[in-house]
């Protein structure tokens, strides 16, 4: 019985009719999942994992693809193995939800907004088990027990939006869950979320599987989720399945050449111990890469001083400030000519918000922002669009940043057309040059953001910054959206440029494995302070605060040898930002560890 | 046999929105109000009087109007009962007088107590009306249907600046008609049933009117005639053709009548160019440029073609005419010179004039062209009147501008707006008037020198077009003062002829008639066009047969 | 919300007063006069006179105060005497029409329940058909349903009801006499017999009015669905196995709806305003029938009150749609 | 098995920068636009017709034989008006008809044909351009409420004045207002133009502004507006290159509606008496004109009703397919 798979995909191809023509989202897949089992299928964006796991659930039909060949043999509770790919949709209808539970990649999405948390999670407890409401309720409070959110019973009143990312991510998972399948397809479950969130959630499905002996179909593109979470893995290229094997196989002894470029992207937390400045990844297939160290200068090209940023909750009937959101609180520090501080941190805590405000996208309440002996903070509209000139910004996200109605070109153009740069022929010529210089092709000049992939887009972010030959770059999560592999070439871009051209880089994110890899400084932000600020080596090898502590806990490390188990997992749920009008924070006062390690000894409240 | 046809229905296309004559002037008012309330004496539809609410129509033969003209005295029917079963007296009569001679009561139909000195009870049904000089032409006050009696029970309060407050008496007066309102929905529709207190207990024939307002012209005669769904429809003002397609229909019949309402071309004699300012355009202080001509206007006139505008507006309603008055036959000129178009004539006249073609076309004479105007309200007859007259008098070298306003701007008054026909700020405008009664007094005095409108009177006035003459004024006066019937025609039809014949200053059209829909199987009607069309509503029945 | 409800409402007042007294300045300087439909027989002096007794003498501003105070202060109390039988309202001079000389609330009271059969009618049954209609159009895009849809939708929008209108009349109830051309507004529905002559002089009007409703409101709900088929918590309703009615008529059209709620909500106030050419062509007389012909008639009470009191439902409909987002939308939170 | 799979590559650099779509050599944004716009049946077959009426109605009156405003003379007067359209003598061998008036002619002799086209030039041209001016201050106050919060709440109260102001006192008043001093401008005809096209324009923004001013303020949160800010754009600059070409699809489909209530509303206001002077034939005008004479002369109703109707149906069609065309999201797939 245990050998017999769950499923066995044989020789798979997917396609999509367009008006370009046919086109193959899954070319040639096989692969099998056992009982009790998690498979991981890894492999860039767009190489068809998504595809596979929506045909084996035949949903591929509702988004206008086809199966065109292949098996998909699944073993149910009775009787024989069916073909899946051949059974009509209202037997399927009995197997999806039932048999097969899916989380699906965005929490934010996944769940309709009109309806209540537990109205979802019992529709499917009562199309398929046959509960009466009251049943299903009870056994949707169960549910949301088993995965951990506290005061289930109210979260079942609540709808979607009043749930945080990971509590979403959480009620999915409960509802994939709901009629204990055989089988449970994860696509992508985690990628949306923090650090900390991200390893709650993975503790959880692991635990899951252990108590329940369902078999997990695990689909990512994050290598230290796979070292976490696999026990097979199937690597997908292109559409084809190009290598599959146990996880130590894979990570010890990859034998195609697409794995091991991708191992090779990776960032492992711990790889620059030693190093006293960052340098970029070696990378597979690049030839004469020259690795060498990014010392920087010790000019101090921006100086921040006790800058605070809050928003207003207006409300009542004259539409008074309420209560602040107390999103940067009492921050101070400084960037040196060429290189890199890091902000590091977890969702909501404040790091956005302290980007946005050296450029001043955002109103700080008070502080000092010293640029180059320039004070930002005292600039009328005219200087401080002057000012930007040399700062710029690139988003996290490369969909959202882009406007989605103008050419590429345009986008680059715009900042020169702004500040009268140049003109006429000449702005063609330096943005083809731009082109060059983030290594997109200038075929792409005229196209539209959609039709680029995410790294892609993120490139003409870059180019669009670089533009303005800026001195300071603020980066908000600038790769964090990115596949590994693109990831990799992206933040190696920007080191070669600081490299070239001197750029110093506020570079903020929450993947700590990133961050040892580019940044000279850290600071760790939590609440809107900076709990503890030194040189990269001095906080990632000797963390003082408690949080920062927890923090690199709960770091994946893409290393099947070295899983986390769930007890290492010790999270608070973040307190709220929001404080009444009349409240006085305490100014930050830190604690000098080292030379230029600082850490906060005021309550931060962690 | 009273009530025995059941309901009876009539539409008027514009909604009656009050049933009281004295507080709204409006036809559509005064002709539902005729079903309830009543006059003294009607005028038939020959234009002569017969009592309604009084025994006799006094005359000066039966003494009933005084030697010197300055009294009259009427008597009222013998056992006259309101519909509420009280008793009419002459004090009903001489309320009615008070109430529209009140000062602040605003009462529409003040005209018809003009010169009335004092009017006294002279026993219960007697009241005896006085002038402060002498009336050739008594009937103004309690005859016709514009000039009904209302009960002083009902209106007692209501007098004066407390007049429109009463809106129970305005929707429901008691009357004498031979029908009463059950219920008023202003602007909609009226229910009404007979009057169990009419004075021959034999009428009314239907038990029950349905009065509906609303809709436009067009659907009105088509309930009438294809439909059948009403019996009755007023004042179809539809092209011939239409009207005939209509008939067809096999439901009902278009019947018409002819009053003395004219639809005319009337000639500005000051000039309206709007390059004057406010004080002098379009005032006696300054002469047209070359509508002050003779020639010109007259060429205006020689160049229409009246039967051809009859044929294509109104066809059996309506006949050429070149009078201001074309009835009735006592004062009615039935001029004819104009009857046929003659565009040669009328170019050489211009030339002989000094009138001069220019290379567009345009006679021109001392740098002036003959450049006009030419206004009326919107209206689809009217509209097409103006393509045609324009298309003639481009080929005598006129150039031509069209302008219409819609008929609430151009025959309201307010002086704010320049499209009113009084303003006339146009070289010539068309439209149609008519006048109460029998007698063309009143309407003929109109143009006398002084009563135009100009911006010292906000611009209120009837002498639209300006016209002067002190020989016309002294046959206005000449008028008042004349009692004798035929002498009057004589001084009337003179007058006329000033206006038309002589100076052209009136270019009269066309003689319109009154055209409405009256279903097959309703009997009993004949069409008035001197008095409500429905003054014989008690004596309507439904044909046998149907 | 309360909150915001509220204070949309207190700021509602000064707007509306605002508008109120727009109205009124754009009327007083319309061009045009209540004496318009007084026979030119009436010698001009009498006019002057009943010019005079309508109020017309008095200074502008005056008159306005003495609309704001008969509108907001008088008329709620004659609501209140009617409702309660008190006498608040006794004697004091309420909004009085030119042309009828009755008040313009009785009128309005009169006139609704025309309005409100017809155009309402048609609003409801045009909300009846196009929410299905939209709804299968978007669930099989470019098929022949919604293609022939798409079509007839458009036709809708493109032909005039004073084209149609006539129309009608011609073929239904002249050629056919299938239905009658003038609408009955004394007509009593108390049986089955009266009830089946009050669905056959509604039909027509209702008809006319209804294609064009319907027009509007299935595309929007058509392009509502077709937003919400692509999100993903369809996929996701799909993958607990929902049965294909369920995901369509719970999941998806539950999120659909919310705008087109609104937008049905914000199509509320022309119903009591009447549709204006359609009320004409088959004579129901309702209130755009009623305003049509105070504006002919230079009525300018009844005008003023008429359009004031479409601008409050403006105002108030678009309040409502804004509460109703929220209540529909758990996400919408104002506060 | 794996290892075996012909198309392993060789030790590469992640290709995931090179691109993976067939390139298509650059071509301008408009071609692509016109490929999107001719996959739309509908937009093509409804821009023909729309190109075709427009063409008709400029070229039309310049070519045909008789001028629209020519009234036939003395007896041919008579023997002229009421000519039925030729297709009568189809199935009624007594019907007037005659070949010099394919069309027939209305009540005075006119030719309806060139009436018809006469017609279609204002009319046309008044929705044309009172769309425009529609669009344009919808847009404007849309974009302004949106942009500025400041001015959002006194907007969006003007916007509920302009929706319950009534139509026909603004028009009395305008054409009191403006009419002699426009007529003087730009002569009779002219003024008349100019007064109808701005009061359609500025009875009909409404709807447009409240749409935009949505669609803006879901905008103004999204990334792309921050990151245009922090490149040193201009606010105008910001509008124009950011804003507005992404409200350009509820734009358009503003713009086609426009356009025939514009048309619509010009006939209405002929109707009443406000339009164009009497003898200036607009379809609305020889619409209204007709309906009496509906069941006698139905091709005189029919006519102009349907080039109203045909005109709009047809911009319909067009501007669903430019929205679909103008958006490269759209146009991409
Ligand atoms: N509806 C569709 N129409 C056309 N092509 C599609 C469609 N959905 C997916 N594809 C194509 O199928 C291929 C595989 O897509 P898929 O979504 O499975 O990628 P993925 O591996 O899940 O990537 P990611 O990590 O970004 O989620 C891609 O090239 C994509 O362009
Ligand atoms: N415009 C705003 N108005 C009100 N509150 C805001 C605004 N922007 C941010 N906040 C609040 O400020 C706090 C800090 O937000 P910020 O975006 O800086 O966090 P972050 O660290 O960047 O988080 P993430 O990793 O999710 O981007 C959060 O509580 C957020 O809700
Ligand atoms: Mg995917
Ligand atoms: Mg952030």
């Amino acid at each position: 019985m245990l050998d017999q798979p769950i499923v066995d995909i044989r020789e798979l191809r997917v396609e999509f009719q367009t008006r370009g023509g046919t086109v193959a989202g899954v070319e040639n897949v096989s692969f099998t999942v056992r009982p009790g089992e998690t498979v991981c299928i890894v492999g860039e964006s767009g190489s068809g994992k998504s595809v596979s796991s929506l045909a084996l659930m035949r949903l591929i039909e509702f988004g206008g693809g086809e199966i065109a060949r292949g098996k998909l043999l699944f073993s149910r509770e009775k009787g024989d193995p069916i073909d899946l790919a051949e059974v009509d949709q209202d037997r399927m209808r009995d197997i999806r939800g039932n048999e097969i539970g899916m989380i699906f990649q965005e929490p934010m999405t996944a769940l309709n907004p009109v309806f209540t948390v537990g109205r979802q999670l019992t529709e499917g407890l009562r199309v398929h088990r046959g509960l009466s409401r009251a049943a299903a309720e009870k056994q949707a409070i169960e549910l949301l027990r088993e995965v951990r959110i506290p005061e289930p019973e109210r979260r079942l009143k609540q709808y979607p939006h009043e749930l945080s990312g990971g509590m979403r991510q959480r009620v999915v998972i409960a509802m994939a869950m709901a009629c204990r399948p055989r089988l449970l397809i994860a696509d992508e479950p985690t990628t949306a979320l923090d650090v900390t969130i991200q390893a709650e959630i993975l503790a959880l499905m692991d635990r899951l599987k252990r108590e329940t002996g369902t078999a997990v179909m695990f689909i990512t593109h994050d290598m230290a989720v796979v070292a976490q979470m696999a026990d097979r893995v199937v690597v997908m290229f292109r559409g084809n399945k190009v290598e599959e094997g146990t996880v130590d196989e894979i990570f010890n002894h990859p034998k195609h050449a697409y794995t091991k470029a991708l191992l090779a992207a990776v960032p492992k937390l711990g790889e620059m111990r030693g190093k006293a400045a960052p340098e970029p990844m070696k990378l597979l297939g690049v030839d004469n890469q020259t690795i060498a160290p990014i010392p920087g200068t010790d000019e101090v090209l921006l100086t921040v001083s006790n800058l605070t940023t809050r928003f207003a909750v207006k409300g009542g009937f004259f539409r008074r400030t309420l209560a602040n959101v107390h999103a940067v609180e009492d921050v101070s520090f400084t960037i040196n000519k060429g290189q890199t501080l890091s902000l590091v941190g977890e969702s909501g805590c404040g790091k956005s918000s302290a980007g946005r405000s050296i450029l001043r996208l955002v109103e700080p309440l008070s502080g000092k922002i010293d640029l180059g002996g320039v004070d930002v903070m005292a600039l009328g509209t005219e200087a401080l669009r002057e000012a930007r000139r040399d700062m710029q910004m690139i988003f996290q996200d490369p969909f959202a940043s882009l406007n989605p109605q103008m050419q590429l070109m345009d986008q680059v153009a715009e900042p020169l057309k702004n500040y009268d740069i140049a003109s006429g022929s000449e702005i063609a010529d330096r943005v083809a040059r731009l082109f060059d210089r983030v290594e997109l092709p200038r075929s792409f000049l005229r196209r539209y953001p959609h039709e680029l992939s995410g790294g892609q887009r993120q490139r003409v972010a870059i180019a669009r910054a670089l533009a303005l030959n800026p001195k300071l770059i603020v980066s908000d999560e600038a790769v964090s959206a990115l596949d590994v592999s693109v990831q990799a070439q992206v933040l190696n871009l920007m080191m070669e440029l600081q490299a070239e051209m001197g750029l110093s880089y506020l570079f903020i994110s929450h993947d700590m494995a990133v961050v040892e890899r580019v940044s000279h400084h850290v600071g760790v932000m939590y609440l809107g302070r900076i709990v503890e600020l030194g040189p990269r080596e001095a906080v990632f090898e000797n963390p003082q605060h408690p949080y920062t502590k927890a923090l690199m806990k709960a770091v994946p490390i893409a290393d099947p040898a070295r899983r986390k188990s769930e007890k290492d997992l010790n999270f608070k749920p973040i307190p709220s930002p929001i404080h009444p009008v009349d409240y006085r924070p305490e100014p930050s006062v830190y604690r000098t560890v080292a030379p230029g390690h600082m850490v906060l000894t005021t309550d931060s409240g962690y | 046999e009273r009530g025995k046809d059941g309901n009876v229905s009539i539409i008027y296309w514009q909604a009656p929105s009050i049933l009281n004559p004295f507080l709204s002037g409006g036809t559509k008012d005064i002709e539902a109000s005729s079903l309830v309330i009543e006059p003294l004496a009607r005028y038939d539809d020959k234009g002569e009087m017969v009592p309604f609410m009084a025994e006799e129509v006094p005359t000066l033969a039966n003494g009933g109007v005084s030697e010197d003209l300055t009294t009259i005295t009427w008597k009222i029917k013998e056992g006259l009962l309101w519909s509420d079963g009280t008793p009419v007296t002459s004090a009903d009569v001489k309320f009615t007088a008070d109430y529209c001679m009140h000062p602040e009561g605003g009462c529409a139909q003040a005209a018809f107590y003009d010169g009335v000195q004092s009017v006294e009870t002279v026993d219960d049904r007697t009241v005896k009306v006085t002038f402060n000089q002498p009336k050739p032409n008594p009937y103004g006050p309690f005859v016709g249907g514009q000039s009904p009696i209302i009960q002083k029970a009902q209106f007692e309060n209501c007098l004066g600046a407390k007049a429109p407050e009463c809106t129970e008496q305005n929707f429901n007066p008691i009357g004498t008609g031979p029908f009463k309102v059950v219920e008023f929905k202003p602007n909609d529709v009226i229910t009404l049933e007979a009057n169990p207190n009419y004075r021959d207990p034999d009428k009314p024939a239907f038990a029950t009117v349905t009065f509906k307002g609303g809709g436009d012209a067009t659907g009105a005669a088509r309930a009438v005639f294809e439909t059948g769904e009403f019996d009755y429809a007023w004042n179809l003002q539809l092209a011939p053709d239409v009207i005939a397609k209509m008939e067809a229909g096999g439901k009902g019949k278009a019947i018409t009548g002819f009053g003395p309402l004219v639809e005319r071309i009337e000639v500005n004699l000051t000039d309206p160019s709007p390059s004057l300012d406010a004080d002098t355009r379009s005032t006696r202080k300054a002469p047209h440029p070359f509508l002050t001509d003779v020639n010109v206007r007259k060429a205006l006139s020689m160049a229409i073609d009246r039967e051809l505008l009859v044929e294509v507006g109104y066809g059996k309603a309506g006949k050429p005419t070149c009078d201001l008055v074309p009835v009735p036959d006592n004062y009615a000129a039935k001029n004819d010179f104009c009857f046929k178009q003659d565009i040669e004539g009328a170019n050489k006249l211009l030339d002989e004039a000094g009138w001069v073609k220019g290379a567009d076309g345009v006679r021109a004479k001392d740098g002036v062209r003959l450049s006009i105007v030419y206004a009326t309200s919107t209206n689809a007859v009217r509209q097409d009147f103006q393509a045609l007259i324009k298309d003639w008098w481009n080929e005598i070298g006129f150039e031509v501008e069209l302008r219409n306003a819609s008929a609430s701007v151009f025959f309201g008054g307010d002086p704010g707006s320049p499209d009113t026909f009084q303003k006339f700020y146009a070289d010539v405008e068309m439209y149609a008037n008519t006048f109460n009664g029998t007698d063309p007094q009143q309407y003929l005095a109109a143009y006398r020198c002084g009563g135009e409108p100009k911006p010292e009177s906000q611009w209120q006035g009837e002498n639209i077009n300006r016209y002067c003459d002190p020989a016309y004024d002294a046959l206005i006066d000449e008028l008042a003062r004349t009692g004798d019937i035929a002498k009057r025609g004589e001084i009337a039809i003179k007058m006329n002829n000033m206006l038309t014949k002589d100076s052209h200053t009136i270019i009269g059209l066309v003689h319109r008639g009154r055209v409405s829909g009256q279903s097959n199987t309703l009997g009993g009607h004949v069409l008035n066009v001197w008095d409500s069309e429905l003054w014989d509503a008690a004596e309507w029945y439904r044909k046998q047969g149907s | 919300m309360l909150t915001f409800t509220i204070r949309r409402l207190v700021l509602a007042v000064p707007t509306l007063l605002f508008i109120s007294l727009v109205i009124f300045l754009l009327l007083e300087l319309a061009p045009g006069d209540p004496m318009a439909q007084v026979p030119l027989t009436v010698p001009p002096e009498v006019k002057e006179k009943m010019r005079i007794a309508l109020g017309l003498g008095e200074p502008i501003h005056i008159r306005y105060v003495k609309w704001v105070v008969q509108f907001f202060w008088i008329e709620p109390q004659v609501l209140f005497d009617h409702i309660f039988g008190t006498g608040f309202a006794d004697g004091k001079l309420r909004v009085i029409s030119w042309q009828t000389r009755s008040p313009v609330m009785d009128l309005v009271v009169q006139r609704l329940p025309q309005t409100l059969w017809v155009v309402g009618v048609a609003y409801v049954l045009a909300i009846i058909i196009a929410i299905p209609v939209g709804i299968y159009s978007a669930y099989r895009q470019y098929s022949i349903f919604d293609q022939f849809g798409t079509f007839v939708t458009m036709i809708g929008f493109s032909v005039p009801p004073f084209f149609t209108g006539p129309l009608m009349v011609v073929i239904f109830a002249v050629n056919l006499h299938w239905f009658p051309s003038i609408y009955d507004t004394t007509l009593v529905v108390d049986d089955f017999e009266s009830l089946g002559m009050q669905i056959r002089q509604m039909f027509l009007p209702v008809m006319v009015l209804t294609l064009q409703i319907t027009a509007q409101i299935s595309r929007f709900m058509r392009a509502s669905m077709l937003d919400n088929f692509n999100q993903d918590y369809v996929r996701t309703a799909r993958a607990k196995g929902m049965s294909e009615y369920t995901v369509v008529m719970v999941h998806v059209l539950r999120n659909s709806l919310i705008p087109v709620v609104t937008v049905i909500a914000l199509g509320i106030p022309s119903i009591f305003g009447g549709a204006i050419i359609t009320e004409q062509v088959f004579a129901v007389n309702g209130i755009g029938q009623a305003l049509i012909s105070a504006i002919q008639a230079n009525d300018l009470p009844m005008v003023h009150t008429l359009t004031f009191i479409f601008a409050v439902l403006i105002v108030v409909f678009n309040l409502i749609a804004d509460v109703l987002y929220g209540v529909l939308d758990p996400r919408v939170r104002y506060d | 098995m794996t290892d075996a799979a012909p198309n392993d590559p060789p030790p590469q650099r992640i290709a995931a920068l090179s691109d993976t779509v067939p390139s298509a050599p650059p071509r301008s944004q408009w071609l692509d636009v016109w490929d999107q716009f001719k996959q739309h049946k509908g937009a093509l077959v409804g821009g023909i017709i729309f190109l075709t009426i427009v063409l008709a109605v400029l070229v039309g009156p310049a070519v045909w034989w008789v001028d629209a405003q020519y009234l036939p003379k003395g007896r041919e007067f008579i023997n002229l008006r009421d000519t039925r359209p030729i297709y009568v003598a189809l199935w009624d061998d007594t019907a007037k008809v005659s070949w010099l008036y394919p069309l027939g002619t209305d009540n005075l002799g006119r030719d309806t044909l060139a009436r018809m086209m006469q017609g279609g030039r204002v009319s046309i041209a008044v929705g044309l351009t009172a769309m425009l001016l529609s669009i344009f201050l919808g847009t404007l106050i849309g974009v302004v409420a949106g942009y500025f919060r400041r001015l959002d709440g006194l907007l969006m109260r003007l916007t509920d004045l302009f929706l319950a102001l009534p139509l026909l006192p603004m028009i009395l008043v305008a054409s009191l207002l403006f009419r002699e001093a426009l007529s003087k401008t730009f002569g009779v005809e002219g003024g008349v133009f100019v007064l109808v096209v701005g009061l359609i324009g500025v009875t009909s923004w409404m709807h447009t502004a409240r749409i935009v001013r949505g669609d803006v303020l879901a905008l103004k949160e999204r990334e792309f507006i921050l990151a245009a800010q922090s490149i040193g754009t201009k606010p105008s600059k910001l509008v124009i290159r950011h804003l507005l070409p992404n409200v350009m699809s509820p734009i358009m489909v503003s713009a086609t509606l426009g356009i025939a209530v514009a048309i619509i509303t010009e006939s209405a206001l002929s109707f009443l008496g406000f339009g164009f002077p009497p003898d200036f034939p607009t379809w609305g005008r020889l619409l209204n004109d007709s309906v009496d004479r509906m069941d006698l002369y139905p091709e005189r109703v029919l006519w102009p009703g349907l080039a109203i109707s045909l005109t709009v149906l047809s911009v319909n069609y067009l501007g669903d397919g430019l929205r679909d065309a103008l958006d490269p999201r759209i146009r991409g797939r």
